[in-house]
């Protein structure tokens, strides 16, 4: 009953977010058929409107995507005449999704460590360091820390290849500039939240057990301090899983993260939705994910009041 | 000869912003194997910080362990390293902490928390160790030990808490049990059947047992030493008989005055010990009992009182039982009348 | 059942002036698998003005659930609960914040009920602040007269929590359910972990409150002493339900039920070597509140128990004047 | 033993009255000062905080100091290293110094409202969410429609939102600031109902519920102080992430305009020095913004620790 | 300026060639829209196609326009019907043969208004293309015929000076007839893809590489070297940069600016004029720019050789005219021929601007606004061009800069001033440069609207001899550079670093490098 419920709000959501899209979509100056080159004559342009239903009133268009839609056909793209969202969709996530997960597997591996080795050292030089760390990561952008990694791992010492896709060493540098800010950002969650949890009494009955440190931190502290890198990370997974264009750019990945971008660049409507769609329905469900773990991290957690 | 434990010259401070609160003042005793030691006193008085400074939970800063040794057989335990200290902790020295709610992982199975000793120390199997835990929840009196295995502390009542505590602290059988007040929140039969308990454990593995607690009546069934302290100090301290029979120390004569007596019918209102205990910030220079003391002398507001030796082990750190002093028998009969 | 329950409430108010009336009260937890705890299962109870209930029983029994319960700090499952005479579920939201305020709660955990970030002068006041009863100086002298009343001084205001042992903050705990003049005070072992010297202190202030202040107390605690001491009625509860119920001298002189006896005679004797009375062990394990034992819930450990305390449950009667007990051996076919 | 040298005169019993002991009286400092006190003392905070005023410091000054202009521009003398110009130039032939200075101006106060906009907006609203979930089943409804809200704030593509705002606005720091708070509460209101989610369950604020301490003070002095830790640490990103934002917003045509610089511009159009070499281009402006988050982390680091009893020392 | 016409002369023998592996790795930059010839618009895809496909006409190695799939061609008198002979052994990369309907059947797609194809508009010389395409004609009436399989009639509503020219575009190549007619979506990846061009598609990962192999069915595949060509789609110029520095890419265009400078030297550098203008235009009917004095006094005030030196740093020309470089005429280059139309003078600005206020009667100039569309080089010479109008001018103007499509639309709408623009010629001829600012063009932003200048462009595209006709556009362009709606700033170039290992490389003036005959030399 909960899960239907949920099901149905996660499904309005999603309907809210297609709508509102559509109607910004629409709104926004700007036409997918608009070039420098060669302006068209208004009779051609009608033609190819027509080709993608763009000249029917905006109901009609929205309630045939809509259509289409619930046939789960995304419809064909305007800027790549030749494929579908659909196709656009499947043969971009492999890669970014590849990415996104060593990615996050990286950045929480290294976050998680790094932070939680900043508490147990709170005010010592290693929690500086981690600091000085976790500072470069979020102030030094993907941006600029790609560049550097192809200049140096790539070109100057030649170990890795500058960019592109295909074997695993291609997608270690990407990995790398990707995981990089959040794993700052999970660090100083982690930090936070594990210095809180340190101070706790139960942390010093674990202690009177006689547990190591390590055992001490993994089973007891982890649990009780990971929720702000639980609550950050949802997001987070949603947009690293379905592709980030700057790395993708950067390191010429054929994922789905540029689409994202150059979609609304160029207007391409059917690719706009489609990618909202698929990113909105990922969010939404990783989103309640998280939520249930919460209860599952803390078990003192009450979402719903369970009708009283 | 060694005792199994000795705490000598303990003193304990906390940085705190307005100065520094001397908790533990020059505290020294001993148990050994075997034996049951209990501490009473007044509440603040510095008891759980003088246990947890022997288990090396004392966090520094804001503690400051000024000085002090604490003597495991014959080792040193403030002195060991970490690690090694984790060999002593949870397998030879355990402990009741006196906070069950706080003190318990709210985010783990309460099963977990007890076999987690069993499995770091005895190296048990997943399995193995979960039997035995299951055991230790029955053995605590906890009812339906499966269903409560997999419970959350916050599903358990207040005395399910310090039973589950407690089922943590025997688990592993240790030589020496720290059980700082563990039966506050029990009912008195379920507290019986815990003292039982406790008194099956010194039998038959010979622990010893240091258990701090308020109530006289469990001091006088269970221990066979007693120490009272006041203000961060032994004030008082030797077996019980010697103790509840033979009470040197007016502090001691006060907690005995408070107990309401159940099997006399009339209600008479308590007599508690008139004043409040002295700021541990700037504690008096002479005895900290002496401004709320009815046989106060001069001597007691200047001179800190050193440990008169009553008998063989029955200590008081009291002036009255210097020669010079006023016979304490007259003082008492002279403060009764006050 | 239910009738004679409602009956036997009937012949508790007739008494005298009651200000709180609890009737039928169920408080039903869920737990994994669907399972129900029966924490609190079909209570009545009536507390009179100025008097102080005592509230004993076995551990997990529901004590504290029923205390937590009727202050309001959980919802019933079932049942009413009347305070000065109105349905607390039906008031309207300025009577609910006065009975609100009214009605309060000392803590059974100490340390988890205060907040580890405000001052200790903070938290006590903060039902000063929050129902605006003094302002400035006067709010401060207030809080410094409520640590002193308790026993401890008033430069502790300025401490944080952690920095007390366990029954300073206990302490705290009292001091702050005092300080919003309450009418009703539901004190869940409020003196468990204090040394009794302070022990007799706070039983004091607490008796010079009820006499001056006319307050109303639900006193939880397990130290039989002290409960008797200081309370008019006691009831005994065990495993959800209330055993037994009488004037507190009754209770000590002459306990009918079972469970009492034993609980009675498992009290320890400040007095080394005092010849041990002969305790009451109770066999077997204590049953679970997931699935109670039918009929009586204590027959399973009962050392009188017959056949038919497993088939029906024994009704909650008055068997002497002003003495309650729920056990089948006071069956009026078997006692008189 | 040393008991035997006092003297007898001394074991005569005192009147009570003698016997008290007037307490002695501390200071007794307010709240706000010892936090202050506290802050002061922490080294890192004091440490942030300096290098802060310093960074402000030459935002305001920083310019006037050097006889170039942050826009005037000299083609011949492009891509200087430091040196004359004590920062060099850009490609432009622009003073490094003065444009950096200048862009502290824009970029700061981005970063500083954007900030506090997200603050009092995500911690309100989460705060809000948080603690009315799971209270009733209209505490439920409060928190699903914020959480809602939120998804469908992270749904609808962020470019999108900010070409439409585009098209509504004018240009300038304020539009800036706007698209920067349209969707960037979400993550701190995230955040803190999670961090609230778990506080709420502690029994102190039952306490302080019972006491009849309002909703709002109950999670303003009790759920949020607990909070705070990490609500400062997801602050400390806000300022980083709105000077880059700004630059993209530029970009798409809704930030400060040419020829006034920001940081994030300026290291936006400095990314080529990689290849070039033309390093203080990118070095300046990264510096600072990498500076400026240093002094925030160790500012909330050392707010954090002040503002918790139990770290003190 | 080197480039389109220069040709490596082979430097190694035949065989040097030996043993060596014909492969190129070309970086596309963009991942190819469509590789459907009706529906290419873009560079890019364009690029991919003049390797795969072939047209009626194709570029020599001269980069001039020959026939290609045609062997023969008969223009009749009046120079509207023209009649193709298709080669014997033009073949689909399949070994079936080409013939004229599939000419006829792929130009009358294009047309189809149901294509949708967007350069439609190329055809509309044919005759009856255009009311076919505006829905206003039948397919039966559209000037396309194949007679038989060899022989293809086009008719033509006018005689067409550059003919030749335009059917070397994409748009005109074929496509095979029965394929595209079975399978709606042949070009969607390299599985069924066919084409008769020199290379044939054989494999295309979206958004990652487009493989084209040496097409054996190909009528001069003997002259064809390369076995293999690799587009990479790699967008950033920085990594591409990288990527020709360690060895991944063969040949790259475009390269970033920061890289110029030091590139300059190297042997593998080379710069070549694109068939393009980079300029501001002016809104004519928006306040100061109604008047043609304030407009010349801006274009005179702009110092365009620090632009090009100082930022864009590729080697561009600083211009003074609207037609790039690049036309060859009897007399020479068409731009050689017509010279330059102004002087920069700061002076005579200053006058000017005085002049046109007077004449309008203001005594402040409206305040204006420079609006650009977002990308490192426009925001940099637009900051510049700011501080020369004040400096040169003393005119403060705002700028603001907008995203491209928002940008197109606000220029299309006619919201602004001042706006930066390029255009890039599709052919090499001024017309397609010059029919930017006829009055009835959709590309025509300025709103500028000249009956003489529209009358001579029109005689100049209908005009059948070739100096005749250059003299015509001269005429047109010497009224546009007297009016200025717009000034131009600089002509653009392009930049390329090729490895060394390849030879016979052709770098074109419109289009990007042709490397039909391209043959890798050495490891
Ligand atoms: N972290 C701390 N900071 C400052 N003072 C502290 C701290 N911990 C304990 N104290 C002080 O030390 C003294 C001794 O505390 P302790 O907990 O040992 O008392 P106790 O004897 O166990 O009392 P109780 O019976 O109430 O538990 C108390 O006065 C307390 O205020
Ligand atoms: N939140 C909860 N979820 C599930 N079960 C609960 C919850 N709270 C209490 N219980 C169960 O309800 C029963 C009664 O608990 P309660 O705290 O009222 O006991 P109590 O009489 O106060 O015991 P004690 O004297 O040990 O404090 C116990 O079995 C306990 O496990
Ligand atoms: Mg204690
Ligand atoms: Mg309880």
């Amino acid at each position: 009953m909960y899960i239907v419920k949920r099901l149905l709000t996660m499904l309005l959501t999603l309907w809210v977010i297609i709508t509102l899209t559509f109607v910004i979509m629409k709104f926004i100056p700007g036409d997918p058929f608009a070039s420098d080159a060669d302006a068209l004559p208004e009779e051609v342009l009608q033609n190819i409107r027509a080709k993608y239903n763009l000249d029917k009133p905006l109901p009609v268009q929205y309630a045939l995507y809509m259509k289409n839609l619930v046939m789960m056909d995304l419809g064909p793209s305007i800027k790549s005449e030749t494929r579908t969202v659909n196709s656009i969709i499947a043969d971009g996530i492999p890669a970014s999704a590849t990415l996104g997960i060593q990615a996050l597997v990286i950045a929480l591996f290294f976050g998680l460590l790094l932070g939680i080795m900043a508490a147990l050292n709170h005010n010592k030089p290693i929690d500086f360091l981690a600091m000085m760390i976790a500072i470069l990561g979020i102030s030094v952008p993907s941006f600029i820390l790609a560049p550097l990694l192809i200049k140096y791992f790539a070109v100057e010492w030649r170990l890795l290849p500058v960019a592109s896709w295909g074997s695993f060493q291609h997608s270690i540098l990407p990995s790398l500039a990707l995981a990089a800010s959040p794993m700052a950002v999970i660090a100083r969650f982690m930090r936070s939240s594990m210095i809180d949890v340190m101070n706790q009494n139960y942390i010093k009955t674990a202690n009177a057990k006689g547990l190591s440190t390590p055992r001490l931190v993994i089973k007891h502290g982890i649990r009780n301090a990971i929720l702000p890198v639980i609550t950050f990370i949802g997001p987070l997974a949603v947009a690293l899983i379905t592709g980030t264009f700057v790395i993708e750019k950067i390191f010429a990945i054929p994922g789905l993260g540029k689409y994202f971008v150059d979609s609304i660049f160029n207007r391409d409507y059917p690719v706009i939705l489609g990618t909202t769609i698929f990113f909105s329905t990922i969010l939404v469900v990783i989103l309640f994910l998280i939520d249930i773990s919460y209860r599952l991290i803390d078990p003192r957690i009450k979402l719903s009041s369970g009708g009283k | 000869m060694s005792h199994l434990l000795e705490v000598k010259n303990l003193e304990v401070n906390f940085k705190t912003y307005g100065g520094e609160v001397k908790a533990v003042r020059n505290v020294s005793f001993h148990i050994d194997k075997g034996e049951i030691v209990a501490i009473v006193g007044e509440s603040g008085s510095g008891k759980s910080v003088t246990v947890q400074t022997v288990m090396g939970l004392i966090p520094t800063p804001p503690g400051i362990i000024k000085n002090g040794e604490v003597l495991f057989e014959g080792k040193n335990l403030l002195k060991l390293s970490k690690r090694e200290m984790q060999k002593v902790k949870g397998s030879k020295i355990s402990m009741i902490f006196q906070d069950p709610m706080t003190s318990l992982n709210p985010t783990m199975k309460i099963g977990k928390q007890i076999e987690e000793g069993l499995i770091v120390h005895q190296k048990l199997g997943n399995t193995e160790a979960k039997k035995r835990a299951i055991d230790m929840i029955r053995l605590v009196g906890i009812p339906n030990p499966e269903e409560r295995y997999n419970q959350y502390p916050h599903e358990f009542s207040g005395g399910m808490r310090q039973r589950a505590m407690i089922a943590i602290a025997l688990a592993c059988n240790p030589e020496l049990l720290i059980a700082d007040e563990p039966t506050t929140a029990l009912d008195v039969t379920i507290q019986a059947q815990v003292l039982d308990l406790m008194r099956d454990l010194k039998e038959k593995t010979d622990t010893a047992i240091i258990l701090i607690t308020h109530d006289l009546g469990v001091v006088a069934e269970t221990a066979e030493r007693v120490i009272v302290m006041y203000a961060g100090m032994m004030v008082e301290s030797g077996t019980v008989r010697e103790l509840f029979e033979n009470p040197r120390h007016p502090y001691t004569w006060g907690l005995m005055e408070s107990i309401p007596d159940h099997t006399s019918a009339e209600k008479e209102r308590l007599v508690p010990i008139e004043g409040t205990p002295p700021d541990l910030f700037s504690p008096p220079a002479g005895c900290p009992f002496a401004p709320r003391c009815k046989y106060a002398m001069e001597v007691c507001l200047s001179e800190m009182p050193p440990a008169f030796e009553i008998e063989t082990g029955h200590y008081s750190r009291c002036w009255l039982n210097d020669p010079r002093a006023p016979k304490a028998e007259d003082l008492v009969a002279a403060g009764r009348e006050n | 059942m239910a009738k004679l329950l409602v009956e036997a409430a009937e012949k508790q108010s007739a008494s005298s002036d009651t200000l709180l009336k609890v009737e039928n009260l169920k408080k039903y937890f869920t737990i994994k698998n669907n399972q129900t705890v029966k924490s609190v299962d079909d209570i009545s109870i009536e507390i009179k003005r100025g008097e102080t209930f005592g509230l004993v029983g076995e551990s997990g029994s529901g004590k504290s659930t029923l205390g937590k319960t009727i202050v309001g700090l959980q919802d019933p499952t079932e049942g009413r609960m009347f305070y000065n005479g109105a349905d607390l579920s039906t008031l309207g939201r300025k009577e609910k914040a006065i009975a609100n305020r009214e009605m309060q709660i000392i803590f059974q955990d100490p340390h988890a009920s205060l907040n580890p970030r405000m001052r200790v002068g903070d938290i006590i006041a903060e039902g000063i602040d929050a129902h605006g009863l003094a302002k400035g100086k006067e709010r401060q002298e207030r809080v410094y007269d409520l640590l002193e009343r308790v026993g401890l001084r008033p430069e502790h205001a300025r401490r944080y929590p952690h920095e007390f042992s366990g029954g300073q903050r206990q302490r705290i705990g009292i001091a702050r359910a005092l300080a919003v003049n309450p009418k009703f005070i539901v004190a869940d072992e409020p003196i468990s972990a204090l040394d009794v010297s302070i022990q007799a202190q706070v039983i004091n202030l607490l008796e010079d409150l009820r006499e001056q202040e006319g307050l109303t107390y639900l006193f939880i605690a397990h130290d039989l002493g002290m409960v008797k001491h200081i309370s008019d009625r006691i009831g005994v509860m065990y495993l959800g339900k209330m055993m037994e119920l009488a004037t507190s001298d009754d209770l000590f002189a002459e306990p009918l039920h079972p469970y009492t006896t034993a609980l009675m005679s498992a009290i320890p004797v400040a007095k080394p070597g005092a010849a041990k009375r002969e305790r009451i062990v109770l066999k077997g394990d204590p049953p679970s509140p997931v699935n109670p034992p039918s009929g009586c819930r204590f027959r399973t450990r009962c050392p009188h128990a017959m056949s038919i305390c497993a088939e029906a449950i024994p009704a909650f009667r008055e068997v002497q004047p002003e003495h309650w007990v729920a056990c089948h051996l006071y069956n009026e076919r078997n006692y008189t | 033993m040393e008991a035997k040298k006092l003297e007898g005169s001394l074991f005569v019993p005192v009147s009570a009255e003698k016997r008290i002991v007037d307490p002695i009286q501390r200071p007794s400092l307010s709240v706000w000062k010892e936090t202050l006190m506290n802050i002061m003392k922490n080294k890192l905070a004091v440490l942030g905080m300096s290098i802060l005023v310093i960074i402000l410091f030459f935002a305001i000054f920083g310019p006037k100091m050097v006889p170039y202009s942050a826009s005037g521009q000299d083609l011949t003398n492009g891509n200087l290293a430091p040196g004359k110009h004590w920062f060099g130039t850009d490609d432009l032939g622009r003073d490094m110094w003065a444009r950096t200075w200048y862009g502290a101006r824009v970029s700061l106060t981005i970063g500083f409202v954007a900030a506090l906009i997200d603050l009092v907006l995500g911690v309100t609203i989460g705060g809000i969410a948080g603690y009315m979930a799971g209270r009733s089943k209209k505490g439920d409804r409060v928190d699903n429609i914020i959480m809602r809200i939120i998804e469908i704030l992270y749904g609808i593509p962020y470019l999108l939102i900010v070409i439409l705002l585009m098209v509504i606005m004018e240009p300038g720091v304020t539009s800036i600031i706007i698209a920067l708070t349209v969707t960037g509460w979400v993550s701190m209101a995230r955040i803190t109902r999670g961090q609230i989610l778990q506080l709420k369950s502690q029994e102190y604020v039952m306490a302080a519920e019972k006491l009849g301490t309002s909703h709002a003070k109950i999670v303003l002095r009790h759920l949020l102080p607990n909070a705070l830790g990490i609500i400062i640490v997801n602050l400390t990103f806000t300022i980083p992430q709105a000077i880059f934002a700004e630059s993209f917003l530029s970009f798409l045509g809704l930030g400060v305009q040419a020829p006034h610089a920001s940081w994030g511009t300026m290291a936006n159009d400095a990314l080529g020095v990689i290849l070039s070499g033309h390093w203080w281009r990118l070095f300046f402006p990264g510096f600072l913004i990498s500076l400026t988050m240093f002094a925030f982390n160790a500012f909330g680091d050392g707010l954090q620790d002040a503002l918790d009893p139990r770290n003190r020392k | 300026y080197g480039g389109g016409n220069q040709k490596s002369s082979a430097t190694g023998s035949k065989d040097s060639t030996k043993g060596i592996k014909q492969e190129l790795v070309l970086n596309a930059i963009n991942e190819p829209p469509s590789l459907d010839p009706a529906m290419a618009t873009d560079t890019t895809s364009a690029w991919i196609l003049d390797h795969t496909f072939e047209g009626l006409y194709v570029k020599n190695k001269d980069d001039k326009p020959v026939l290609g799939t045609a062997k023969d061609v008969k223009v009749s008198d009046d120079g509207k019907t023209y009649t193709f002979t298709i080669r014997d052994d033009a073949k689909w990369s399949d070994g079936s043969p080409v013939t004229a309907h599939d000419f006829e059947y792929s130009w009358k797609r294009t047309m189809n208004p149901d294509t949708g194809a967007q350069f439609a508009f190329y055809m509309y010389y044919i005759k009856g293309a255009e009311e076919f395409n505006k829905g206003k004609g039948t397919i039966e009436d559209v000037g396309v015929k194949a007679t038989d399989d060899h022989t293809l009639v086009v008719e033509l509503n006018n005689p067409l000076g550059y003919f030749e020219e335009l059917l070397t575009l994409r748009t005109f190549y074929p496509v095979k007839k029965d394929l595209v007619e079975q399978n709606k979506d042949w070009a969607a990846g390299a599985d069924v893809y066919i084409s008769n061009g020199p290379f044939k598609m054989t494999e295309w990962k979206h958004d990652s590489q487009v493989v084209a192999e040496k097409n054996e069915n190909y009528y001069d595949s003997k002259n064809i070297a390369l076995e293999k060509i690799t587009w990479k789609v790699v967008n950033d110029a920085t990594t591409y940069y990288q990527m020709y520095k360690t060895g991944e890419l063969d040949l790259i265009q475009t390269l970033p600016t920061d890289v110029v400078e030091q590139e300059k030297s190297n042997k593998e550098y080379k710069n070549v004029p694109y068939f393009g203008t980079y300029m501001y235009m002016f809104n004519v009917t928006k306040e100061p720019f109604t008047n043609a004095k304030v407009r010349r006094a801006f274009a005179l005030a702009i110092n365009r050789e620090p632009i090009t030196k100082n930022i864009t740093k590729a080697g561009e020309t600083p211009a003074y005219a609207f037609v790039p470089q690049g036309v060859e005429t009897s007399k020479g280059d068409f731009r050689e021929v017509g010279g330059d139309y102004f002087k920069e003078d700061s002076e005579q600005a200053k006058k000017l601007l005085q002049e046109g206020m007077a004449e309008e009667g203001w005594s402040t100039l409206p305040p204006v606004t420079i609006i650009y569309n977002t990308s490192e080089n426009n925001k940099k010479i637009t900051e510049a061009v700011q501080e020369m109008l004040k400096k040169n001018l003393g005119v403060d103007v705002k700028l603001a800069n907008q995203e491209w499509k928002t940008y197109l639309d606000t220029t299309h709408q006619g919201n602004f001033q001042m706006a930066r623009m390029g255009w890039i010629g599709s052919l090499l001829d001024p017309v397609v440069i010059l029919d930017y600012y006829l009055g009835d063009s959709p590309n025509n932003r300025s709103r500028w609207v000249n009956e003489e200048y529209d009358k001579l462009m029109a005689q100049a595209k209908a005009e059948q001899d070739k100096d005749k006709h250059f003299e015509l556009l001269h005429q047109a362009e010497d009224i546009l550079m007297e009016e200025l709606p717009f000034f131009p700033v600089y002509h653009y170039t392009n930049t390329y670093l090729t490895s060394p290992k390849f030879k016979d490389i052709i770098y074109p003036f419109n289009r990007y490098p042709n490397v039909k005959w391209a043959k890798k030399v050495s490891e």
